[in-house]
């Protein structure tokens, strides 16, 4: 059980790591923002268990007297980025759909290849 | 129990992101994005953060698979050519796991209540928020008050994101290829969506503006009810042609509801100054502290919901447009 | 009284996910997309009304009680409309229906 | 009970991811995510009892109402790529 308290984090880093392999790895744009996308989630994820208190419940206040809290700050930092995300993925997107009518084409090397002649 | 829950659906999820990165059809990661979204917002949920799991929710339902495959329509579904240094970027990467494998070993056991992120302003917040705001939903008077300076620069980056949108797509038409008559009329030809789409888009827009209005005693609040209003408009142009959702929402309407809530927002810190207050600070704008804090984030809620209504909206048409 | 309707609920809520699960593996295990589909929605809606009806049971008379049949209709609304969607997006494309015998080679052709 | 009932959902969630990575076909995958939203609603329902706070229900509700619109949206996105296709073809004709 002891181990299992930190399986979380693991999660977290293989899944920062995941997406960030689809950034380096992957030519295609929309591929590599795919894999930003789980990138950010993973960070997502690390904030929200950090507040996390064990025997806690989502800081809501009700009738039940005496309940534990979760931290509701990393909450409220993640509420915004959730939304803060999808708009700056909406961006890159726009981005790649340019970049698609310029250079008919959305993979990396063919990019860089149009760019050198 | 529920922490094995969470263990379950944590290894989902991990298998989920291998997927997507392996496969090399774009429609199909878009796809597994749409569960890894739903498997976040199960886990959000499971770790107490019912107003985390409601915003994932209400983006990552709908929203994010649509602007995904309106991006997939205007480039393309499959990736073509595979990098080089690809055996490179694994070895990196898989360092780097364990390097941060490594790093979570002097981390707090997950739950535990004295790990330092709990020591310091979260106690602050939960036993203070009945004595200066007195709503039920720490997390809304978190957002809307302690720190409404980081949720105003929140909203402008939204804003800004939505306007950097418009500038590389334009708002209006591009030349396409579609017919002309077939163009915009969504999926009006198909009966049973059209008609269950009638029954359910009233009660999406209901649903919304109860999670706008109800943000500060059950989960909720202004980006939520904000996502939620746009899916209901994406859902109606979907059925009955973007046209059509144009008519209801113009162009212009958008922009001008992008640009309210950073000015609704704005206004209500001007004013805290002009009463005698600081800046984002409410307790001036009625007679008694608390009430004037109430209605502060009642105002700020609504105006954080119209723009990223706005936003959504308007990304979505711009994408849509660039597809005739 | 309370017995019974706990003994119900039970029954429901065990049906619900017997059912949940059916759905699950036929969903595996089914030859085809359309058998496939019909595998999962039909136990989607059934596993929704057991599982809901359960939970009602449990929660009495109250808003919960609201939200969860207004859950269940929503459910009962979206989830076979998205399988019908599904169903003319995959026929749109040209999937044929899985056929075994000679009869139904010339029903899906 | 509820323990029941989410544990059958989870090990369905499971399944359901199974056929999602296998696929074959995409619709296979879009069949997937849409089954996983469906298990979705319910283990979000019967948790919020297990937690003994039903006011969380909202989530449920969420998705109960906007989950259909990504399945639409992949049913938009193919009719538009076969008149797309169609299109194309008509000029080349």
């Amino acid at each position: 059980m002891e181990i299992l308290g930190l399986y979380h984090y693991w999660v977290f880093a293989i899944l920062l790591m995941t997406g960030f392999y689809a950034v380096i790895a992957k030519l295609n744009l929309v591929k590599k923002l795919i894999g930003l996308s789980l990138f950010q989630a993973a960070v997502f994820l690390l904030y929200i268990t950090m507040g996390k208190v064990d025997g806690g419940t989502a800081p809501i206040f009700s009738d039940a007297a005496n309940a534990v809290f979760s931290n509701p700050l990393p909450q409220v930092l993640i509420l915004t980025a959730i939304v803060v995300g999808i708009s700056t993925t909406a961006l890159g997107l726009g981005i790649v759909v340019r970049i698609k009518e310029e250079y008919g084409s959305i993979e990396e090397d063919e990019i860089q290849e149009i760019d050198r002649r | 129990m529920i922490v094995m829950f969470g263990i379950f659906l944590l290894t989902l999820l991990v298998i989920t992101a291998v997927a997507i990165v392996r496969t090399e059809n774009l429609f199909v990661a878009v796809m597994l994005m749409g569960i890894a979204s739903l498997l976040i917002a199960a886990n959000f949920f499971l770790l107490d953060a019912a107003d985390v799991a409601l915003t994932e929710a209400a983006i990552g339902a709908g929203i994010s698979t649509v602007l995904f495959l309106s991006a997939l329509a205007l480039t393309s579904e499959r990736e073509r050519t595979k990098s080089s240094r690809r055996l490179l970027s694994l070895a990196v990467v898989v360092a780097a796991t364990l390097v941060l494998i490594y790093a979570t070993f002097d981390k707090p056991r997950f739950g535990a209540a004295d790990a330092p992120v709990h020591t310091h302003v979260a106690p602050w917040y939960l036993e203070n928020t009945p004595k200066y705001i007195d709503i039920p939903n720490v997390v809304t008077a978190v957002l809307g008050s302690f720190r409404g300076y980081d949720t105003l620069g929140e909203v402008f980056v939204v804003f800004t994101a939505g306007i950097g949108v418009l500038f590389l797509l334009g708002s209006g038409a591009a030349a396409g290829a579609l017919p002309e008559e077939k163009v915009n009329e969504g999926l009006r030809h198909h009966l049973i969506p059209r008609v269950v789409g009638r029954v359910v888009i009233p009660f999406i827009l209901l649903f919304g503006l109860y999670v706008q209005f109800h943000g500060e005693y059950g989960p909720g609040g202004g980006f939520q009810a904000g996502a939620i209003v746009a899916a209901a408009i994406v859902l109606f142009a979907l059925l009955e042609g973007e046209q059509r959702a144009l008519a209801v929402l113009p162009q212009r309407v958008l922009l001008v509801l992008m640009a309210c809530g950073p000015l609704i927002y704005g206004a209500v810190g001007i004013a805290g100054i002009a009463l005698g207050g600081n800046f984002l600070d409410y307790s001036p704008l009625l007679s008694d502290p608390v009430k004037g804090q109430q209605l502060g984030i009642l105002i700020i809620e609504a105006g954080v919901g119209i723009t990223v209504t706005g936003v959504l909206l308007s990304i979505f048409h711009a994408f849509a447009a660039r597809g005739r | 009284m309370a017995t019974v309707l706990d003994i119900l609920s039970w029954v429901l809520l065990t049906l619900g996910g017997v059912s949940v699960l059916i759905g699950g593996i036929g969903a595996l295990r089914m030859p085809d997309l359309y058998t496939r589909m019909h595998a999962a929605s039909v136990t989607d809606s059934m596993g929704a009304i057991l599982v809901l009806t359960g939970i009602m049971l449990q929660a009495g008379w109250s808003l919960v009680t609201i939200k969860l049949i207004a859950i269940l209709l929503f459910l009962l609304l979206t989830s076979p409309t998205s399988s019908n969607a599904l169903a003319s997006a995959a026929l749109l494309a040209g999937t044929r229906p899985f056929a075994e015998t000679q009869q139904d080679r010339e029903d899906v052709t | 009970m509820y323990y029941v009932v989410s544990i059958a959902t989870l090990v369905t969630m499971g399944l359901a991811l199974v056929r999602a990575v296998l696929g074959p076909s995409v619709y296979d995958r879009v069949l997937a995510v849409n089954m996983f939203g469906t298990k979705t609603v319910l283990l979000l329902s019967v948790i919020a009892f297990l937690f003994g706070r039903p006011d969380f229900l909202d989530l449920a509700l969420a998705y109960a109402l906007i989950n259909f619109i990504g399945v639409l949206a992949v049913l938009e996105f193919f009719r538009n790529r076969s008149l797309r296709r169609r299109a194309e073809q008509g000029e080349g004709q």
